[in-house]
């Protein structure tokens, strides 16, 4: 785990995570003997996040934004309500905004208090977006953090960062990949990582996917 | 509060670290805490603002020390504690010694969907807005010793609204029990000469999503 | 740099426990530590600001759990090695490999008097102060990456001019091997409010001793 | 250690320490054996601090300035030169400045960035001082810190609080204690603290002493 990872304390993850492990047993043993949890409910609930929902179901979003600009255009005016009409994504909460980048903008999202990360369209936020060192740089040298990622944007493209400080989730939509003329809404969805989505990667290029 | 979740543009934490081939959970208990979170709040026994302020109380160096998970577990227990669903010493124990509380509503099976599906922050407003797009803003130099949402690094500064993102529960009345206390939320953008001054990338912009409590009208 | 060092105004780190009795060592390498911290800056091996860069630059996690003293260590070790007095293999070896590197002078008994009085850190200046006591100046909003003595909670903040400490060499100039620069030093006092804010303790006022280069004169 | 305090990591000073104290010994090591150290030397510089610098030189200044206006005045003006006048107090370096608590004003001194002090005239640092819980507080709860230290003043007493971000030192003078008329410097020296000479503290009563 990443906060852990500054190797400057002698940490014993074996005996650490044994304990946690221990107290957060303890912890759903209690809640279930009072009766606020439903084990059973806990795991499919752990299984919707480990299976049903990650960064393909933004990929299929920004894949038609790709291929139908009346969707795009939609998408960009309210992300929830864009999302809302497509059946095989998730339904998504209020609050999703996307926020395009152009060749003369690039985006990209950050919490720097806590993680907050659009979890119903690309799941559960990976490490690095949860670690204090994204946090505390993609605010204030954010071309430092996208050489972290060996991405190098021209020096004139602006860069916005949107700090996700309330309960809007920003879902980023990249600038389509060349060479994609006439690719399909399946295919092209290949093409879209998970960075991408964030504003610390770009999309595939055709020749990254055959 | 002034505490080290407060973390946007500290020096010191290193280069972003990525994992290849990252999965979902890193050990099963990170699921369970995940869900049995889920499952609390949609029992409605606490907020997602008393979540974050139980984890910004944590000790500084626990905070920096712990996993994203091992911080839930720690913010979890307090919540548990100090709002009476269960003692520290039940906690300790691994088993209750006296029966629950009563909760509105019990996450099952059968309620999933609906429980998957993230709850609206919308809330109805209380006066119009006192901000429109491309109004010039400064945000409030405040310290609350309790929970906000506006960062350190943006405290006194000059921004422009860019839009209106509709009237929110106001996260810094929430996490001390103070109710909804609804507010209007704005996107907020600075230049980063403001933000970090002279010697600031021209090229780079940031916006913060801030409650009209953290913004006065700019008298330029 | 923004690191976890510059922690004033911070909230989360408890109470201030004192020590009854505390002794002036609470161990025999910490008084080595200090003796010969001491010893090499008379040696002219480093500055002071060098000492404290170096501290700053450590992980925030081992500045936080680290002693003093510790962080003294972590510090020295620093500087010896990147100033090249002695390689990283040497000081893990815990023998000399090479000889040394020739120093101006060193701490022996029979220097010892002068050696244990504070070195004069005032130096010529270079040009006349911009500032006199009772001027409304405003600290500067820098974020310089490497070493500065303008604390972030001083930044971009309203204050007056109490006092003209001299003219002294400059910290953020000599920690980056810049030369010492020298620079007018000045007590500068702000109210408590406009660093913490409309609920601030209204008889609190707070002094730093600030550069001119942190300093312009304030437009009201 | 007072960074140790905090009681939320797993810290083992045992085996921490003896791993500190091995690589200060391979750094006394070193550095002698290149030359830069005379081992001599550091055993009595340790030996200073352990013994022949201390608040009670702080005191004697206090005490001193208690009973002579000319001094107190002299020491508020330039208190490097007046401290220097005194030849059974150490020498003091430039840079010394002497601060007045007065019935309407109390001063308290801190240093946010490190640890800066003025050890020529209190010795070294109390742990506290150099703690962050401390160096955090001074500057933005000074009535805080002060109750930790069971010190309540008046409400409208003014506290002024000196960060310490040059090289500076600040030497608060404590008001003298009531009931001392005609006490000789030696025994007003009894009733000046270290706490009251950095300002989280207030000299003792005649009572305390006796």
């Amino acid at each position: 785990m990443a906060a852990h990872d500054h190797g400057d304390e002698p940490h014993q993850h074996g005996s650490e995570l044994s304990e946690t492990q221990l107290r957060v047993r303890a912890l759903e043993t209690v809640l279930s003997e009072k009766g606020y949890i439903d084990p059973a409910a806990l795991d499919v609930i752990v299984d919707y996040y480990e299976t049903k929902v990650g960064p393909r179901n933004g990929a299929k979003v920004v894949a038609k934004a790709w291929r139908d600009p009346a969707f795009k255009e939609a998408l960009l005016a309210d992300a929830t309500k864009a999302v809302g009409t497509l059946g095989h994504v998730s339904r998504v909460g209020d609050h999703l905004v996307a926020v395009e980048n152009t060749p003369k903008r690039h985006n990209m999202v950050v919490c720097t208090l806590c993680s907050c990360y659009p979890w119903e369209i690309l799941g559960l936020p990976p490490t690095w977006y949860k670690s204090a060192p994204y946090r505390s740089r993609a605010v204030k040298d954010p071309r430092g953090v996208l050489a972290d990622f060996g991405v190098t944007l021209p020096m004139d493209t602006e860069i916005r960062v949107w700090d996700s400080t309330a309960e809007t989730r920003f879902l980023v939509l990249p600038m389509r990949s060349a060479g994609t003329d006439g690719w399909s809404e399946e295919k092209l969805a290949e093409l879209v990582t998970r960075d991408s989505m964030i504003g610390t990667g770009l999309p595939k290029n055709p020749s990254e996917i055959r | 509060m002034d505490g080290v979740h407060d973390m946007g543009g500290m020096d010191g934490f290193g280069k972003v670290e990525v994992e290849k081939n990252e999965p979902v959970f890193h050990a099963s208990w990170e699921g369970r805490v995940l869900a049995m979170q889920r499952a609390m709040a949609y029992a409605r026994a606490w907020k997602i603002d008393h979540s974050r302020f139980a984890q910004e109380q944590l000790p500084p160096i626990t905070y920096l020390s712990a996993s994203y998970y091992q911080r839930w577990v720690l913010g979890m227990e307090k919540n548990i504690i100090e709002r009476g669903f269960a003692s520290a010493e039940e906690l300790k124990a691994g088993h209750a010694t006296t029966p629950g509380k009563m909760l509105r509503r019990k996450l099952t099976v059968s309620v999933l969907q609906d429980a998957l599906t993230r709850p609206s922050y919308f809330r109805q407003q209380q006066a119009p807005a006192l901000f429109k797009p491309g109004d010039r803003v400064r945000t409030r130099n405040i310290h609350p010793k309790t929970h906000t949402r506006l960062p350190r690094y943006a405290r006194g500064k000059l921004g422009v609204v860019e839009q209106c993102q509709g009237c929110h529960m106001y996260p810094d009345s929430v996490a001390v029990d103070q109710g909804d206390n609804p507010q209007w939320l704005y996107t907020v953008v600075f230049t980063a000469n403001e933000l970090w001054g002279p010697d600031a990338d021209l090229t780079v912009r940031v916006s913060i999503e801030a409650f009209e409590p953290y913004l006065e009208l700019a008298s330029r």
